[in-house]
Parts: C-alpha cells; structure tokens; sequence
C-alpha cells in the first residue's frame, strides 16, 4: 500500500519535474525553437475554441480507422493464403521482403492517380500502411500453428477445409491480433502521408500546413493529438482483444514491439 | 476384456523409413526392415532409447508420415493417410489440445467435424469426460488444467471418436511422477474395458511393464528395428513389487545397460 | 553565417529551390566569386520553407513570391531588398487556367470545384479573376492541394473543375488532356505574381556593400543563363535532376532583372491587402518599413523606382 | 531435385507472368498512371547513365546507417536502464507508448529548427525512426531474461554490475538484434521525409522531387532502389548477426514481423 | 563418507512465508512452521505434491524469497540473501545455463566472476567436467547436448564453485526415465566423494528413496508443513527391489493414497 502511495508520488514528481524542463528549455531556446508547454496550450486553446482540433481528431480517426480495418480484412485471407500455399508463399515472400522497405508516402502519386484526390486515397494510403504488417503476422502465425493440432484434426477425420476453418485460423487469431495492433500503430504514423493529399482538415493536414506557416506550437498540439489518439486506441484495442478473443489466447500486453 | 478382431490388427512387414539426404547421397536409414504384428485388442508397448525412431514408427502407423519401402496395413487396408479408426495421443497435450476450446468442446471435435448432431454429442461427450473423471471441469479451457488433467482431455477426445486403435507416444512423459502413476492405472483399466488395439511409446522400463501385454525393444538408432519382444503374462491392475515383474524388469534393463 | 568579412569576401548561405536556375548558374560559373560572395545553396521543396529557414538563422539570403515574403517580413526585422524583375507580363501569360470542357467561360465557373496550391498566391488569383468576373469567392470551392500531380489527376477526373498551373511541362500535360482546355492566362487578370529578395536587417546593416555586389551577380547570372540555354538545362540536370526540356522552355520566360519597379509594388500592396484581409497576416504593417530598396538602387540606379 | 528444378521453373514463370501483367496495365492506363517496367527501365538507365542514382543511393544509405547505427547506440543503454530500473520504466513506459504514435516526419519542421540543415538533422530523423523500436525490444529482453539466470549467476556470487554485464546483455542480445533489424526497416521508411528536409541528392529527394516533373518512371526508379537497399541490407545484417552473434543464439529468420 | 560440519548445517525455526494479499486482507500461508536441521553433510530429501510449496522453501534456504517470519540461519549466519556458499541446481537447465557459453565456460562462471586467473579456473573447470563425465564437450554451447548432459553442465558448474551446501529442486524432473536413473546413481556417488550437504526436491518417491539419508514428507498446501521425516538407513548405491526398500516405498506412498 504505502509502495503504491509512494509509487504515485514518485511518478507526479518525475512528470513534473519533465513539464518544468521542457518549459525551461522552452524558455531558454525561445517559442519559435522549442514551443513550451504553456506556449503549447495557448495554440491548442485557440484550435479547440474553434473546435477545428476535435473535428481534425475526427477525421483523422475516421479515415485511420476505415484504413486500417479495411486494410486488416483484406490481409488476413491473403496472409492464410500465403502461408497455406507452398508455392504462392514462395513467390510472395520475397515480394513481401522487398515492399515492406517501401514507405507509404512514396505511394502518394501512385495512390493518386489510382484513386483520386477524394477519401479513397487517403483510406487506400493507410490502409496500405497496415495490409503488409498484418498479412506478415498473419502468415507467421499460419506457419507457427503446432503440426500435431493440425495431426490431430486430420486423425479425427477433418477436411482439409474443416482445418482451415476449425483449427489454422483459431490457432492464428492471437497471431492476427497482433498484426493488427501493430499496424494500428504504423496507421497513425501514415495519416501524415494520406492527409498531403488534397485536403483541408485532419490532424496531419495541420502538422503539415503548420509548417508553412511556421506554427511550432500547432505542429506540437498536432504530434500530441496523434500520440493521445495512438494510445487510447491502442488501449481500446487491447481491451477489446482480451475480452473478446479471450478464448483465443489474446492477452493483454503494454508495451508492443512495433 | 479386449477381444481380439481383424479389423483393428496392424501388420508391418519389412518398413523402412529414411530421410533422403542430397548431400551426402547416401540413404540413411531411420528404421529398417521392421516386422511386426500387434493384434487386434492387443496393449503393444514400443520401448527404446531416445532417438532410436519410435515416434517415426508410430506416425507412420498413423499416416502422418509415409513409409519409404515395406508394407503396411491396418485390417485389409493399406495405410496411406490419417484415418479415424486410428487415434492418436500425443505427448505435448498443450501442442495438441486446442486452447481456444473448452474442455467438451475438444472431445466433441472430431464429431462436429462429423456433423453429428448437438444432443447426441453431448451425450457421447458426456460418457467419456466421465469415464477420465473430468465431470464437472467440461466448461474449462485446457490452460486452466493441470498436466495430468489435460492428458485426460487428449484420451477423452480421441476415445469419442471411437477409433479402432489407440496411438500414444509418450503420452505421460511430461507428466510429474504421482500423477503419472495415476494416469497408467486408469489408462489400463479403460483399455480394458473397451476392444481397442493400443500401440504405447515409452522409454520407461516400469511404465512400459506397467501397461503392455507384449513389449517390442527397439535398438538405438541409425537402421534401428525392433530386435525382441517380451510377453507380460501379469495380471492388471501390476504390482511393480511381484518377483515377476521384478525380474522381467532386470532382464530389460539389461539390454540398455550394454 | 554571414559574419567572414575578411577581405572583403561574404559568406552567404542563400536558401533556392529546384526549378530556379540563377543561384545555379551564379554559382557553377563563378559569377558570386568574382563579385567577392562565397556562397552555398540549400535546396528547399517549396519558397516557403527556404523562407521560414531565416527565422532560425539557417540561411541568409531567401527567395520567394510576394505571398510568402509577405508572411515573412510580417513577423519580424527582415526586409525585401529586391525585386526579380519577373513580373512582367510575359511571365504572367506562363501562368494558364485549365478548366474542365463544360466551362466555355468564366461566367460557368460558379458553384465549381477550383483548386489552390496550400501556402501560395492562387487564392488571392482565384479572387481577383472570379471578382472581375462578377463571381463572389463563396460562390466555388476551393480545393487546397500538395502538388500539381494532384490537380492533373483530380482535373482528369472531373475531381476539380479548375486549376491554375505554371511552366512547360505541366502546360504540356495539361494540354494534352482530353477533358480540359486552357481558358485563360493571368496576363489578361491585373495581378502580377512578384519574386524578391529577402534577408535580415542585421546582414544589411553589417554588409551593405557586399549585397549591392550579390545583386550585381544576381543580374549577371541570369544574362548568362539566357544566353546559355543548354549550359544551364545541363548543370539544372547535373544538380537537381530537372528535366532537360523543362529548363530550355521555361527559361525565355524568366530573366531575372534585378530592380524594384512600378508592377511588382502593386504585386505587393494587393497582396497584402488581401492577406490582412483573410486574416493571413495577423498583424497589419507599414509596407514601406520593409523595403530595403538602398542596395538595390546602389546597384541598378535606372531600373527602382522611387517611393512614395 | 526434380521438385527442386520444378519450383525454380514455377518461381520464374510467376515472375514472368507478374512482369507482363505489369506492363499491360501500364499499355491500359498510360505510363502517366503507372510507368511499365520498359518505361521504368528506361528512366533507370538514364539515371544510371550520369551515376546519379548510384550517388544517390549511396548518399541514402549513409544517412540511413549513420542514423540506424546511432539510434540503436543510444537506444541500447536507455532500453536496458528502463528495463533494469522499476522507477525509470513507470515513468518511461506510458511516455513510450505515446511517442510511437507519432512519425518521424512529423517532425521535420522541428528537426530543422533543432539541427539545422545540414546532415544532423537528416539523421538525426533517421534516428528518432530507429531510436523507439530498439528502446522497446531491448526493453521486452530485459524483461524476459529468466529469473533463473539471474538467481543462479547471484547464487555464484557475481554481483549487481556483473549480472548486468554478464547475465542481463548477453541474454538480450536476441532482442536486441530483432530491434535492431526490425529499426532499419523503419529507418528506410524515414529516409523519404529525412530527405525532404532542404536535401537535393538522395533517393527520397529523388521519388519527391520527381513529383514535380510527373516523372512518375523516375518515382519508380526510387521505389524500387528502396526496396532493393531495404532487402539487401536486412540480409546483409541477418547474415552477421547470424555469424558473429551466433553464440548468443541469434538465428536467421526470413520473414520479419514489422 | 559426509562428514558432519557445523558450517554446512542449516537451522530452520517457525518457518513461515506468505504471499501478502490486499484484496482478501487475511494472511494466506504458502509454508506455516516449518522446523527442520539439516546436518553438515547430510543428503536430505524434500518429497511432496506439486505445488505444497517446496520450491518455496527451497528458495527461501537459498536466498532468492525473503521468509515472512521465523529464524532461518545456516551455520552461525541468518540467511538473508544468496551466497557462494549454497549452490542452486535448477530444474531447467535451459532457463539456468547461460546458452552463450561453451560448457566449459558455463562451468567457470563463478570462478571468473571472482577473478580467478585463467590457469587455474582451467584446472578447476577439467576436475568438475570430468567429474560429471563431460570430458571431450568442454567446447560445445548447451543447445548442442541433450538434457541430461545439459544437467551435467550445471551440476559441474555449482560444484567447481565448492559450495557447503546444494540445493537441487526436481533437478531430474525433465530428463526421460533412463536418463534419470543413470544421473541418480551418479549424484549419489559424487555426494559420497564430498562433504557437501544436500537438500534435494521431488516429487518422484522412488527417486527419494534411491537418493537420501533422510526423507521429509511435505504435506499438500496451504500452510504445509514438514509432516513427517523418514531415515532411510540403506547403503549405496541402493537396489529398488531391496525388501527395505518396498517396504519403505509403501509406508510413504499411503501418506499420498489418503
Ligand atoms: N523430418 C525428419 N527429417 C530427418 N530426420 C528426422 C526427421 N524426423 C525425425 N528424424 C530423425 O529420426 C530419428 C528418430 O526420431 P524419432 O523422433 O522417431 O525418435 P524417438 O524414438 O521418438 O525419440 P524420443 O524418445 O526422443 O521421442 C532421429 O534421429 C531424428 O533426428
Ligand atoms: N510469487 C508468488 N506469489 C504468490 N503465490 C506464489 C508465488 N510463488 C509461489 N506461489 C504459490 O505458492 C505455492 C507453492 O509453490 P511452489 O512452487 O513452492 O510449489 P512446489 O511444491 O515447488 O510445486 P511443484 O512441485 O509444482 O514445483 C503455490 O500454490 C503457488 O501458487
Ligand atoms: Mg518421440
Ligand atoms: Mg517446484
């Protein structure tokens, strides 16, 4: 009890002796360099009176959001695929190997030409963003399903199609979750790249239109409002994860490798 | 009592089994020329040193793995794959059991594949997790089971089916010493209450007199066969005190001591 | 920094992008040295970065269009020192609207899709063009974009109706798309797009001579890339891999000629009233207070005007 | 064999079938909307022909391992501190999970203004990309060092510093490692927006600046020098890794998970 | 022979340890009580259900778990953390071996962590090695043995350390049945060429009867305690059909049948 209390008190101090540093520096360096905490809250004040910050939130969630369970429902049966498919797996590996070096926002062009300058794109480029990570997961979590699951179903009379559907893909699921997860952290770190294109909201329209205009202190409550959107989703995805894919195997874990 | 019947009589004559080797270009030989015939209703113990291609043998005789040369024959038919009239029990029940279902879920497995209806897999479900005395744990799931109690799972599971033949490599392997005395007794006692032909893979002296009505003694590998077979004309429930058992142990013991 | 006043040479990091061939030239051909200026260039992707650069001392020397000097010389102690001469109205003809087949005029523009790049003038075009056309600015759209890869696509979709474009190469996409035509060109609009010069006040204080010298090479630099068109498509080539063609169209439409005159005053003072009026620019100033017109005047005595 | 002469024929006919239906759509669309791979092919030699994409992929991958090879640096001792220090990870922790949220080109503007524009702040981006996903994997292997290890290297007499040195790196070296290779995927990723900041050489200036000229087979010609760099360069790692930190137990794996 | 030593005699008074609860607020004992001398020299034999807490205990005599309450010494001195003096072999060799050491220095760990020069750490690392039987694997990493040879490895390494006492928890509980009869008759024979003294935990009955001076029988947690303690007065190397032997083996195996 008294470890917790003091637990508490130890983590208040650090993150405020954190908040004074950075105000220090702030102060120090000048707003332009370092906008400071205060400096900071100022700007975020001015976009929430407004209300643009909440309704930049707004769609920059709702184009992640569609991006990535889109993108996610599209890699899972490719994952299966790749990873069921000896010779599919062998022409795509490589591929998968090659492209997972290639950033989104090379695709912006492309995505342009391909998909117009409306909300398609912008979906498209995250859900780009996600589709290799999850199909990646998805394919090593196929290739990881124990052989004597796979022994046993077939010895009870199973059809190759009952096993994919009663045993690889429940075996894969906390492999899938995991893509998932994953990706939802490389879909916020995409909206940059999707929201250059053609638009005039959203939280990466502000970080990026920011600059021009050299707002430090918008570019600081816009990499904010991505973190905060980042973790609580994140956590809500956790959550949702160990409670509904309990029986799956899906447990709750803080820290994810990216 | 077993009673004896064609239908679940496995004849092996003359198998051999290797891992072609490019490289070397020579064959190796897993096992070689192994003759053998376990009779239907028979408790067949295969006991060896480590390595020696017992598993091999056995995933064979389940037609998880395929022969190289030989014949190999369950009743009249030819042992191609995986059939349900052989059954199978694993050592790792962990890898085996699907942790995403529960306890009556697992041993209704193999008759949802089936399409059997719900009411009658209840009722099948039912007899046989109360036959392993697991009444009253159906609503599990195997990570909330101990190692004993998840074996029992694997032997109810595979007892649903109603397989002709029982193929258990190592199944007690993992298992702590008393828990494991336990689950001989009453793996003895169910056998005999049921027709089914066992082929049991153990490198356990004790066990293996414990259980079998013949045991086959495989020499250490490479090339290895099955070079003696001893009768056990004990009584069940055996008690590891008799001077027979005793001295059937002694003269076991000896081929590994050389 | 600018601070190597040694022997009269002046270090000068100037802040360019790629498409602007007189830094280029300046530089390759040994123009800044003869003239005493030892200078590095910083390749910047829009003006408006190479000019935010000033703020944080990463340069000392940026160019740019009226819009984005503007915003700069509101928000502190630097000035415009010159204007590069380049609007005329030649250069404006350069600047087309292509619009979608169903507009024949600008009066069907109304309650149309237009499209403006984020950070430049177009908006105030689009405003100038519209009014005379007797269409209020909240009759259209505009759509704000990142690239002019943007516009083509969204224009050949019919995801905008019209869009403001500059240079050969798009003029030669542009043209050959199907679903659009050229309407019009910014010459026949009174607004002139100005570039200029701008630096802080402390290097003008601390090295007026120098500047008056870097103008001078400015001036020649330009001469002599028009008079070596492929020398300089080649080194634009060689540095920043400008399409060679590109460089030899677009070069006859920009000589730079060093001054301060009449249009690009009026460039200046529309712009900025419309930039105070959009509340672009938070806080009003005195235009003249930050024009440093001495250097240039020193340099070119017949080619600024004087102000009033 | 035959399989093996079999798969490379199928490999290939793959490849060949992928190839043409890549220049079909071109034919469909237009080189505009999607360059072939002639077209492409083209834009490469003329790129090749003047060295300058062999400059530029040089100048690209010196940023990318100057920047990789720092932030793993420092992001090694910062991980094991966090994973060491109770207090430091409570604090350290929720802050980690926020800023992973956020891309490194988000940061451009303020890298600028921070570094300036000359090489620091290029890698110092390339950093930042590399830096969290280190932190955290070397964070997991602390965490996941048995305590077995610990307790019985204590039990021997080593003391704080000597477990940390002897027990605590050397069993995180795997981690460590899959950090340190999942990060140079990443770091390629930043490269685009590393070279967006005042650069005029480099791959990412080449698929950016190419945008202004529609040179779209030139963006190409960017993405696949990415994707090429980005492969060879993981190999290259996954092979030293594999040959000089063998004794630590880091082993190849094709497919890495992002 | 063992030869009786006060330095190497454990004390243990009113043992008790709990795991503090918050939520439930009552004190929840793991072990309650426990009284127990261990003579200098002496093989003693900890033997109860899984889970009755003789880890617990164990860990407690060696350092690693603080006691709740009650006297704890060995020798003169209260134990309070693990010490040179009293070596741990663990059950899983994998967890405990350091797998980025060759077994031979796996075996001089200690001896190097205490700054032994390198001539004579070798000395001493051959004695042990050969002790053990290892000779000839000194340059092989543990993931190369099996794990009996992997048990060697560390019975070497705690010995080359010469600790007074050695604590052994269910050190053979992860080797197949022929393996642990032959490391059985080994360890016996080693203990008898030292002085050591030796607490030793299984679950197996018949492993303590082959194994100790004196058998201490656990009783099924919570609060368990030593129940009874059983002198086992036969010589070794000890004959498991030796009629002391049986009858022995039955009187404690009825404390389990209850
Ligand atoms: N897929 C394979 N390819 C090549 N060799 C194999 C393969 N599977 C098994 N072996 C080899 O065959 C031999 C016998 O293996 P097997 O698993 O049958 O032994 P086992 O008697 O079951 O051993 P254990 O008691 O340890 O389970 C071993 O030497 C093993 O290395
Ligand atoms: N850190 C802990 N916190 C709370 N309870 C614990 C902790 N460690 C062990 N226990 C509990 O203490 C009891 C005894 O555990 P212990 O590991 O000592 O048993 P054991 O006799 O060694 O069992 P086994 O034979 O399975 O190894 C168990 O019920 C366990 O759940
Ligand atoms: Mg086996
Ligand atoms: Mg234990």
């Amino acid at each position: 009890m008294s470890f917790l209390r003091k637990k508490w008190v130890i983590l208040l101090l650090l993150w405020g002796v954190g908040l004074t540093l950075w105000q220090l520096l702030s102060l120090l360096y000048g707003p332009e360099v370092l906008p400071g905490p205060i400096y900071t809250a100022k700007g975020g004040l001015e976009l929430l009176e407004d209300g643009s910050i909440l309704r930049y939130i707004g769609i920059s969630s709702f184009r992640v959001l569609m991006g990535w369970s889109l993108g996610s429902l599209l890699a899972i049966p490719v994952g299966l695929i790749i990873g069921k498919v000896d010779i599919v797996r062998t022409f795509a590996e490589p591929f998968l190997n090659f492209i997972r070096f290639i950033p989104p926002i090379a695709f912006i062009t492309l995505f342009l030409v391909w998909f117009g300058i409306g909300e398609t794109s912008k979906i498209a480029l995250i859900l780009y963003a996600t589709f290799f990570i999850v199909v990646l997961n998805t394919l090593t979590g196929v290739l990881s399903v124990e052989e004597d699951k796979v022994r046993s179903a077939r010895s009870m009379g199973a059809s190759e199609w009952q096993i994919l559907v009663h045993v690889i893909v429940p075996a894969t699921v906390p492999y899938i979750f995991t893509g998932i997860r994953l990706a939802m952290g490389t879909s916020y770190m995409a909206i940059i790249g999707a929201e250059m294109i053609a638009s005039n909201e959203g939280v990466g329209y502000l970080i990026w239109n920011s600059r021009l205009f050299f707002r430090t202190d918008w570019i600081f409550v816009g990499l904010i409002s991505l973190g905060l959107m980042g973790f609580l989703t994140d956590r809500a995805v956790g959550f949702l994860g160990r409670k509904l894919l309990f029986r799956y195997g899906v447990v709750s874990s803080t820290s994810l490798r990216r | 009592m077993a009673v004896t019947s064609p239908a679940n009589t496995i004849f092996i004559e003359s198998l051999n089994k290797s891992y072609s080797q490019h490289t070397v270009g020579e064959l190796h030989y897993i096992i070689k020329d192994v003759d053998l015939v376990v009779k239907g209703g028979e408790f067949f113990v295969l006991l060896g040193p480590s390595g020696c291609g017992k598993s091999t043998l056995l995933n064979m005789v389940a037609g998880f793995v395929s022969k190289s040369s030989g014949n190999l024959r369950v009743g009249e038919a030819e042992v191609g794959r995986p059939g349900r009239d052989r059954a199978v029990v694993f050592q790792q029940a962990d890898s085996s059991l699907f942790p995403w279902l529960t306890v009556r879920e697992n041993v209704e497995f193999g008759l949802r594949m089936k399409r059997i209806p719900r009411k009658e897999r209840t009722a099948i479900s039912d007899k046989y997790i109360g036959l392993v005395g697991l009444t009253g744990h159906e609503q599990k799931f195997p990570r909330e089971l101990s190692g004993g109690m998840k074996q029992r799972v694997q032997l109810a599971r595979v007892l649903s089916n109603d397989p002709a033949i029982l193929l258990m490599d190592e199944p007690f392997g993992a298992l702590d010493a008393m828990t494991r005395k336990t689950m001989q007794r009453e793996l003895a006692s169910i056998w005999r209450n049921t027709d089914k032909t066992v082929i049991f893979v153990t490198h356990d002296i004790q066990e293996a007199l414990m259980l079998g009505q013949r045991i086959g003694i495989m020499s250490a590998g490479p090339s290895s066969k099955i070079t003696d077979i001893y009768e056990v004309p004990l009584p069940y429930p055996r008690d590891i005190y008799a001077p027979e058992f005793h001295a059937l142990y002694d003269r076991i013991q000896s081929h590994f001591d050389e | 920094s600018a601070d190597a006043k040694s022997e009269g040479t002046l270090k000068l990091k100037i802040a360019d992008i790629t498409t602007n061939p007189v830094f280029r030239v300046a530089v390759s051909k040994g123009i800044f040295k003869k003239h005493g200026i030892e200078a590095e260039l910083i390749t910047f992707a829009t003006p408006a970065e190479g000019i935010n650069s000033l703020f944080i001392k990463q340069v000392d020397v940026a160019y740019g269009a009226d819009f984005p000097l503007l915003n700069a010389v509101s928000k502190g102690n630097y000035s415009i020192i010159s204007s590069t001469g380049t609007a005329t109205d030649a250069n404006a003809s350069e600047w087309k609207l292509f619009v979608r087949n169903d507009i024949q005029s600008a009066a069907d523009l109304k309650g149309k899709k237009l499209s403006f790049s984020r950070g430049t003038f177009i908006p105030y075009l689009w405003d100038v063009y519209l009014g005379e056309n007797g269409i209020a600015l909240k009759d259209v759209e505009l759509i704000g974009q990142g690239g002019f890869d943007e516009s083509y696509v969204a224009l050949k979709k019919g995801e905008i109706d019209g869009t403001w474009i500059y240079g050969s190469v798009l003029k030669e996409k542009f043209g050959a798309l199907q679903e659009a035509h050229e309407l019009t060109d910014m010459s026949k609009t009174p607004v002139r797009l100005g570039t200029g010069l701008i630096v802080s006040d402390e290097l003008i204080d601390s090295n007026s001579d120098q500047l008056v010298e870097f103008l001078k090479a400015l001036d020649e630099a330009s001469e002599y890339a028009q008079a070596h068109p492929d020398e300089t498509a080649d080194i634009l080539f060689k540095e920043v891999k400008q399409p060679r063609e590109a460089t030899l169209k677009d070069l006859p439409n920009n000589p730079w000629s060093i001054g301060f005159t009449e249009k690009a005053y009026n460039g200046l003072v529309g712009q900025k009233k419309y930039m105070i009026d959009n509340k672009i620019i938070e806080q009003d100033f005195e235009l003249k207070d930050k024009l440093n017109l001495d250097l240039v005047r020193k340099a070119f005595p017949d080619r600024v005007i004087e102000l009033k």
